[in-house]
């Protein structure tokens, strides 16, 4: 009876823990609290991804209407694999949370931290799982307005600043959205993903149509931060809570990105506007301008998350070129690189927040030699870094390997040594930071550090070795993301 | 007449989301940008209800006296979007007195240069 | 209601613009129960002119009233406010006829609520079976949302105090 | 402001009239315009007017801070349990059918308890956020003069 109602206990356990959490107010059984929701949410991601390989789309009436009379929970390939990607980052971060927050926030706050935490795991799960346009917009807005709390409770004053500056554009991109909406149900009378991709393919000549297109498209770009879209992200990365950024910034911009996907491919993928609009090619120079202009300001940053963060936005870069190919091997990079991006980045801002534990600050000029007293913590850096450039044996050469294919199939050659040089920048940020932390004399005070705590240090490891483990093995990444992105083209013509 | 009222409909909405937007985007005073934020939404909502009205139709609740609706969707979706926004002003105007407190000013253009001065 | 716009666009003092923000809602309000739209018109009102303006001015009693002249002129602004207005126009031309009920928007899902909220649900107001049953779900995300909000408000407002300590103190250890 | 005698009667009359208000909208919503969310707001600015009058001691004797910060949360979970508990039932979740014995009641039931779990969450958030500012706005009066010595500090 329980595996029929999955596709609702996804979403419904954490969002009945947050509550929970609110009223119980004490730090560490809210901690309790949402590591169990966490971890139940990630088994339930797991089970619903073995569903559909078994028996293909999930479909789950909610309140037992049926769609498109009532709101629909659609899984199918793509989903579940999102779904599986944001709730296993979250399942490892939580553990790491409890000492980090612990340092990072006042004990009173502590419970409503994890509340906030389960809401944001709740609204990016519900935005994945959902089948509904409206719904989306609804879930997207309890994600958002979640981590705008989270946020502004980093110990900087400018955090409180770059939340600001989040909430403006997020609620500009989020109302973009809405229009999209809107002009999408005005022309069809229906708000269910599934059926307008039935009806949008008809009229996609519509002046309303595009307009529609043009407005999701915008809006979504806010929200995952598409360069130029992307001015929020650095600062808002940089002065969140560790625990905050390093879930933010495997999660958050990642179902952005899949809403993408969805729109693009399953609603208006039927009537071939990749051909006849000037979108892909839109999107592709932007990515493209994503993978150099941010990188190349990632090198000249003093704060090391903020040299991260600008790097978010490069990777970003990467992932959507991937879709704007449109081609099998560009969408299977594409969705590879969600999951492999999302393990690489939420383990390096949690090794981050490791020192920023032990040392109290982000700036890369008191990291000098911090390699030779936290060992472990900066090892790990280095790994994911790597990771980062598409170093062979890592998971981000596998995401790497299939946009290059991508762009061979089309014959792209020159995008081929764009996406090597792309690498290339990359590869003089870690440097950077590496040559620091090992090739510097240590301060005084770095010399006096220990090594970080182990309830720290293991979360952060897991995704070390995961990072390994992907670029070496490839069946949950790379077998999950081919036939979704099969699945993906199968709407196209 | 009909057409007259669609189109100034529209007009309407659009000329207030500009409006809205253009106060976002270009004022610095983050109170007013707050207002601009909740105006920009707002004109959505109009976007959705006037689709939905029917001329001669009468509110949705159902009564005997009336055979002709307006379409109480886009009615539900506006409900929901308009807790959405107030919720989003409420915690913004919450981060505005936060920032005021600690920086002592709520001009974009000078929390720019003071966090540039640190 | 375009010229309360404008008036918000061109005042200085931010209390004119709070007004203003008030006037606009009601302005709205009206608007809406001309749609037939009363459920709406009534939140509206209460949120938009209510809620909404109680909090602005409690925060302009803790903020400065008046709004510092902008320093650079407003280019890029405009130039992103018109595009999005043209693309709207763009959009918004061929949209459906105004008030027929023979458009598409009107025809596919709308007609079932009407015809069967009642013996559905048993609840005449089709807004109200359709907000708490037939897309109960999106409620239950609306209500999600102002409780998010609710904790966040108090987050960031009730313990203050603390919080600057805390600050302090890390100041202290990291010189 | 507070010391006005006419305000204070005027204010004691509206109180429950605006109170029973909230009640008509919330239990006639399925009749005529209305429901959970606009009851909420109706009675949050019953206790806010008194609030505003009386000050925001008073208004916190009369609901307590302690019991909000519950009622936030408590909504949520009304709603979302009325949800599971159609779930239970061997129902879809947020299915009210099989509370009821016939599926209609259920339904109505149903959109009862839910726009109940509404008014809950609203009302009491509306009062948090109230409590927040206006106590943020007492404590500023007070350091208003402080603050002006100590300008700069910050």
């Amino acid at each position: 009876m329980i595996a029929a109602h999955l596709p609702a206990l996804q979403v419904v356990v954490p969002l009945l823990a947050a509550p929970l959490c609110a009223i119980l107010r004490q730090g560490t059984i809210a901690w309790l609290i949402a590591l169990v929701a966490n971890w139940c949410a990630f088994v339930i991601s797991i089970a619903l991804v073995l569903q559909v390989r078994e028996l293909g789309i999930i479909s789950y009436e909610l309140g037992g209407w049926a769609p498109p009379i009532g709101i629909e929970y659609r899984v199918d390939l793509v989903n579940a694999f999102v779904l599986m990607v944001v709730s296993g980052v979250g399942a490892v971060i939580i553990p790491y949370a409890r000492k980090s927050i612990e340092s990072e926030i006042p004990r009173a706050q502590r419970g409503w931290f994890y509340t906030m935490y389960l809401l944001c795991l709740t609204g990016l799960l519900g935005v994945t799982i959902t089948g509904d346009a409206f719904n989306i917009f609804v879930f997207l807005e309890i994600s958002s307005l979640s981590s705008y709390v989270m946020i502004a409770m980093g110990r900087d004053r400018r955090a409180l600043t770059a939340s600001y500056r989040y909430l403006i554009m997020g609620t500009i991109g989020a109302t973009f959205i809405v229009i999209g909406i809107g002009l999408l149900w005005a022309m069809t009378g229906t708000l269910n993903l599934n059926d307008l991709a039935d009806r949008v393919p008809a009229i996609e000549e519509a002046r309303p149509v595009l307009a529609a297109l043009a407005f999701l498209t915008v809006g979504i770009s806010l929200k995952l931060a598409l360069f130029p879209l992307h001015l929020w992200l650095p600062n808002a990365y940089a002065y969140a809570p560790s625990a905050a950024s390093a879930f933010l910034a495997g999660t958050a911009t990642k179902v952005a990105i899949y809403l993408f996907f969805r729109f693009f491919f399953t609603v208006f993928g039927g009537g071939g506007f990749f051909d006849s609009t000037p979108l892909p090619e839109i999107i592709m120079v932007l990515s493209i301008v994503a993978m150099f202009a941010p990188g190349v300001v990632a090198i000249f940053q003093s704060n090391i998350k903020r040299l991260f963060a600008y790097s978010s936005v490069a990777q970003i870069g990467f992932i959507t070129l991937g879709i704007s190919l449109a081609s099998e091997p560009g969408l299977t990079g594409a969705l590879v690189h969600i999951a492999n991006h999302a393990i690489m980045k939420a383990g390096l801002f949690m090794l981050i927040g490791c020192i920023v534990f032990r040392l109290g600050s982000m700036r890369l000029e008191d990291m000098a030699g911090i390699g030779r007293t936290m060992p472990f913590t900066m090892a790990g850096i280095v790994v994911l870094g790597l990771g980062l450039l598409g170093a062979p044996a890592t998971a981000g050469f596998i995401s790497k390997w299939y946009l290059a294919e991508a762009a061979l199939l089309q014959g792209l050659w020159w995008l081929v040594g764009l996406i090597l040089l792309g690498s290339v920048v990359s590869m003089i940020y870690v440097g950077r930071v590496v040559e620091i932390a090992y090739f510097r004399e240590p301060s005084e005070k770095v010399a006096g550090l220990k090594e970080a705590p182990l309830s720290m240090l293991i979360p952060g490891w897991v995704l070390v070795i995961a990072t390994i483990y992907f670029g070496l093995d490839t069946t949950w990444t790379v077998g999950i993301a081919q036939d979704a992105a099969a699945s993906l083209l199968s709407a196209l013509y | 007449m009909s057409t007259i009222l669609a189109d100034l409909n529209y007009w309407v909405t659009v000329f207030l989301l500009v409006g809205g937007l253009y106060i976002v985007v270009a004022h610095g005073n983050m109170i007013k940008k707050l207002v601009g934020l909740s105006i920009f939404q707002t004109s959505v909502y109009l976007l959705f209800i006037s689709p939905g009205k029917i001329l001669g139709g009468t509110a949705p609740i159902l009564d005997d006296k009336y055979t002709l609706y307006s379409n109480p969707l886009p009615h539900v979706l506006i409900l929901t979007a308009i807790v959405v926004g107030v919720a989003t002003i409420a915690l913004g105007l919450a981060l505005v007195v936060r920032i005021h407190e600690s920086y002592g000013t709520i001009e974009d253009d000078d929390l720019t240069d003071l966090e540039s001065d640190t | 209601m375009v010229v309360t716009v404008i008036g918000i666009i061109r005042a200085h003092n931010l209390f004119a613009v709070v007004m203003l923000g008030g006037v606009y809602s009601f302005l709205m309000a009206t608007v809406l129960v001309i749609l037939d739209a009363v459920d709406v018109s009534m939140t509206e009102a209460a949120v938009g002119a209510g809620i909404s303006s109680v909090l602005l001015l409690a925060v302009l009693h803790l903020v400065r009233m008046r709004e510092a002249p902008l320093r650079h002129t407003p280019v890029i602004p405009m130039i992103v406010c018109l595009l999005t207005g043209g693309a709207l126009v763009y959009g918004t031309v061929d949209l459906p006829p105004f008030g027929e009920a023979g458009g598409p928007q009107n025809q596919h899902v709308a007609p079932y609520y009407i015809e069967n909220a009642e013996h559905e649900t048993h609840s005449p107001n089709i807004v109200t079976a359709v907000l708490a049953s037939y897309r109960g779900y999106d409620t239950l995300g609306e209500v999600t949302v102002i409780f998010t909000a609710g904790i966040g408000v108090l987050v960031l407002l009730a313990a203050r105090r603390r919080r600057e300590d805390d600050e302090d103190e890390q100041k202290g250890g990291a010189a | 402001m507070r010391d006005t005698i006419i305000l204070r009667v005027v204010v004691k009359l509206l109180l429950p009239a605006i109170l029973i208000f909230a009640l008509y909208v919330q239990f006639h919503g399925d009749y005529g315009p209305g429901g959970g969310f606009q009851a909420g707001v109706a009675a949050a600015a019953a206790i806010i007017l008194y609030g505003m009058i009386f000050g925001i001691p008073a208004a916190k004797q009369v609901v307590p801070p302690s019991v909000v910060f519950v009622m936030i949360p408590l909504g949520v979970l009304i709603y979302a349990g009325t949800g599971v508990a159609g779930l239970l039932l061997g129902d879809n979740f947020l299915d009210y059918s099989p509370l009821g014995s016939k599926p209609v009641y259920g339904q109505h039931l149903g959109i009862l308890i839910v726009e109940f779990g509404v008014l809950v969450t609203v009302s009491s958030t509306m009062l948090a956020i109230f409590y927040a500012f206006g106590g943020r706005a007492d404590e500023a009066d007070a350091a208003e003069e402080a603050r002006k010595d100590g300008e700069g500090g910050s």
